[in-house]
C-alpha cells in the first residue's frame, strides 16, 4: 500500500478515514460492529479471545483490542463509530473515551470539565505545524 | 400538488435521545437545551408537516463497511430502530412514505444523482434523535418519514457542492408529486465535533456561528467549502454538517429564519438548531 | 502513469458460461459463436491489460431488493464467484486492485459521482462471463479487476448521459493514478433481449448495429436515447446496453475499432462484441 | 398505491419493473432470491408450501408461484431475475420460460427456433396500438 500524501495529515490528533484506513481497519471494524448483536455481546463478554479469533485481525490489532487501547486502534485502522462500539459494551461514555484518546493524564471528569468550558481549543490545533 | 414548506437544522447527538429516554431532561445539564428546543417543538406542532425528509447518516448500525452508499433513500413501509448496542430506543417504528419516496427517487435519478434505493434499514440516533427533538415522547410519530442516508464517516464524504445541488433537485420531485402534500426536510448532525484521536473535544463555536450566517443568508458562500477546511475548523466530525446543506438546497433562496438556537457543550458537540420557512408560507 | 488503453464491449449471456465450463465450445450452436470471439481473445492476449475495469450488473446475486445501488464499485482484494441457483461457477476467483480502486472511487467521489463502495460482493455471471470469453479458462484470471456494477434491473436506470460522464470520470480518474497501469474497461449486457412477458424473445438487430455505429462513431448522438426507447426498441433487458456507454465515455473522442462481431441467437440475446482502441496506442 | 400512467405502459407483453411493480412484488421477489442458496433449495424441494409460509405473501402470489404460473408472477410483481432463480430451481431453459410466458402455444421447441430465425420481430411489438 502506498502512503499517499493528503493535505488532511497536516491535522493534528486526527485520524481521517480514508481509503487507506479503510484496508488497514477492516477487520477491526468489523468486529467492533458485530457488537450490535446481543448474541455476540454475549459471546465476546464470555471469551474475549475466542471470540477475537473468529477475525483475521493482526497481533496488533487484537492486543489493542484486549488492552482497550483507543489511541492504538485508531492508528491501527479503527473508524471511531466501529471502535466506541466496544466502549459502548464497556458501559463507558463518549467523555471517558474522549478522555483516553486525549493521550495526556485526562480523566473523565478533567474532559466534562474541559467540555463544560467551550471544548478543546482550536487555537494551536489546526495544523501539526502548530503545535510543534 | 406537494410542497416543501420548510427546513429544520438539528444536531443528532445520541445522548439527547438517552435523556430524553430516561427523562434526565430537567436534570441541570440538559434544562437549557430542552429548554431551548421548545420553540421549535412548538414551531413544527402548529406546522404539522406530512412528511418530513431526515437527511441523516448511519452510524455502523444499518450499514457497514461491507457497502458503503453515498446517498441511500428509503422507500420501505416502516424503519425499525436499530440496536446500536444498548438494545434498540424505545420509541415508535418509523413509519415511511412508499409512494413519495419512490416519486422521489425516480426524479433524482432522472436528475443523474447515483441513488441507492432502500427497502431494508434499521434506523439509529441519526434519525430517532432529530425526531426525539421537534415531536418529545408520542405514541407515533405524527408525521410519515423518507429518511435520507448521507455517507458521512467514510472519507470522501460527497461534496457540500453536491449536498446543496441534491437538494434543489428534492425540491423539484417533491414539487412534481400530484398529491397535496406538506413536506418538511430536517438537515441533520454537526456541528462542531471530534470523538477520535488526541484532538477529540475540538469545539469552534465561531467558526459554527459564521456557518449558520451563510447557511441561511448566503449558501453559495459555503457550499464549496473543502473537506479538509471541515476536518481541520470543525473536527473531524463536523464534516456532517454537510448533511444541512441539502435542506438548505431544498428551500428558497431567500427564507425566514423562523428559530435559531446553539448550546455548548451536549455531550461532545456544539449542538446547533435551525428552523427556516419559505418566504411564500 | 497509469492510462486508459482501450474498451471492449460485450454481452454476458449466462449461457456462454455454461457453455466454457461444460466443453460445448465447438457443438453446432456454439462454434460461430466462439470462433467470432478469437480475434478479440488473441487482442487481449498481445495487448496485457494490468487492471481490467468491468463494468457490468448483478442480477439478484450480491444484491437485491433490500438495497439497489446506482453505481457500486468493488475496492475488495477479491471477489467470489456467486452461486446463482446452481452453485458458483468453477471459474478462478477475481482479484481485485484496491489501490488503485480507491484512487478511483476517491477521484469520482470528489467530481459528483455517488457511488456506493462495496468489499463484500459474490460476483455473478455479469462479471466472470465477460472474462471467460477473452480469456478463456486460465489457471487465473491474467489480470487484477474493478468491477463496476451498475443497476440496470431496476427502473429507473441511470441515464445514458450519466454512464457516459461517467466514464469520463473514470479515465480522468485513472489518469491521476501515479504507478505506471495498462487499464481496460469493459461494458457489458446487451444487445437487444427481452427474458420476461409475451414479448420474450424480442431482437431487433437492425437497431443494435446502427446503435454499435453511433457508440463507436458518434456516442454524443446515442447518450441521450430515453429509458422508454431502450425498453421498447431492444427489449425490457436491452437497456444494459447503457453500461458499453461508460465504457466508450472512458475513452478518445475518436477511437479505433479493433475488431466487431454479432451473432443472433446466443441464447435468447442478439450477442455483441467490440474492441476499441484509443488512436495513441 | 396510485397507478400512474407512464409511456412505457404502451409496450406491448413487457412488465417494467418500476417502484409500483417493486412494492406489489417485493416478498414474492425475495422468496425467488432465497434460492440462491443450497440449503434453502433443500427446504423448499422438501415442502414447497411450508417454505413459503415464511414469506408475506398474498393468496394469489403463492398460487402462481406454487403452479409456476411465470406471467402471473411477472404480473403480481414478480422481476424476471428474481422468478427465473425458480426457474432454474426447476430446470428450466431460458427459452421453456420464455414459451411458457409467450402466452399462446408455443412450445419450448418453437421458441428456439423462434430464436434461431432472428427472434420474435420488433415490427407490430412496438406498441399496444400496433398489436390490437
Ligand atoms: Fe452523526
Ligand atoms: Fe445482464
Amino acid at each position: 500500500m502506498t502512503h499517499q500524501e493528503k493535505d488532511y495529515h497536516d491535522i493534528p490528533g486526527t485520524y481521517v478515514f480514508d481509503g487507506s484506513h479503510f484496508r488497514k481497519g477492516y477487520h477491526l471494524n468489523m468486529f467492533c460492529m458485530s457488537l450490535n448483536k446481543q448474541e455476540n455481546r454475549d459471546k465476546f463478554r464470555h471469551d474475549e479471545e475466542a471470540y477475537l479469533a473468529q477475525y483475521p485481525l493482526t497481533d496488533e490489532q487484537r492486543k489493542a483490542i484486549l488492552e482497550r487501547n483507543w489511541l492504538e486502534m485508531l492508528r491501527l485502522g479503527g473508524n471511531i463509530y466501529y471502535t466506541f462500539k466496544l466502549a459502548i459494551f464497556d458501559g463507558m461514555t463518549m467523555q471517558a473515551a474522549g478522555a483516553a484518546m486525549s493521550n495526556t493524564d485526562m480523566t473523565e471528569e478533567d474532559f466534562k470539565q474541559m467540555m463544560i468550558s467551550g471544548g478543546r481549543s482550536i487555537d494551536g490545533n489546526r495544523s501539526k505545524k502548530e503545535t510543534k | 400538488m406537494a410542497k416543501v414548506i420548510a427546513g429544520v437544522g438539528t444536531s443528532h447527538i445520541p445522548a439527547i435521545g438517552a435523556a430524553v429516554d430516561h427523562n434526565k431532561t430537567q436534570e441541570a445539564y440538559w434544562k437549557p437545551v430542552f429548554e431551548g428546543m421548545e420553540p421549535a417543538k412548538k414551531w413544527i406542532e402548529e406546522t404539522k408537516p406530512d412528511v418530513c425528509i431526515v437527511v441523516f447518516n448511519d452510524h455502523a448500525s444499518a450499514f457497514s463497511l461491507e457497502a458503503t452508499s453515498t446517498f441511500a433513500i428509503g422507500v420501505a413501509p416502516e424503519f425499525q430502530p436499530a440496536d446500536e448496542g444498548y438494545g434498540p430506543r424505545k420509541v415508535p417504528v418509523v413509519k415511511g412514505s412508499p409512494e413519495l419516496a419512490w416519486h422521489i427517487t425516480e426524479s433524482l435519478i432522472m436528475d443523474e444523482f447515483d441513488m441507492t434505493i432502500v427497502n431494508e434499514m434499521p434506523v439509529d440516533h441519526g434519525l430517532t434523535v432529530p425526531l426525539s427533538i421537534m415531536y418529545g415522547q408520542p405514541e407515533e410519530w405524527p408525521c410519515e418519514v423518507i429518511p435520507l442516508c448521507v455517507n458521512v464517516i467514510q472519507y470522501p464524504q460527497p461534496t457540500g457542492n453536491r449536498c446543496f445541488n441534491l437538494g434543489k433537485a428534492i425540491r423539484k420531485a417533491v414539487e412534481s408529486y400530484p398529491k397535496d402534500t406538506k413536506v418538511a426536510i430536517f438537515g441533520t448532525g454537526g456541528l462542531s465535533h471530534q470523538l477520535q484521536g488526541e484532538r477529540a473535544g475540538l469545539i469552534n463555536a465561531e467558526y459554527d456561528e459564521q456557518w449558520l450566517d451563510d447557511l441561511v443568508a448566503a449558501p453559495e458562500k459555503i457550499k464549496h467549502t473543502s473537506h479538509t477546511e471541515y476536518l481541520r475548523e470543525t473536527g473531524s466530525e463536523g464534516i456532517e454538517a454537510i448533511m444541512w446543506l441539502i435542506m438548505r438546497g431544498a428551500l428558497d433562496e431567500d427564507v425566514k429564519q423562523v428559530y435559531r438556537f446553539t448550546h455548548c457543550p451536549v455531550s461532545n458537540t456544539h449542538y446547533g438548531l435551525l428552523v427556516l420557512e419559505n418566504q411564500d408560507e
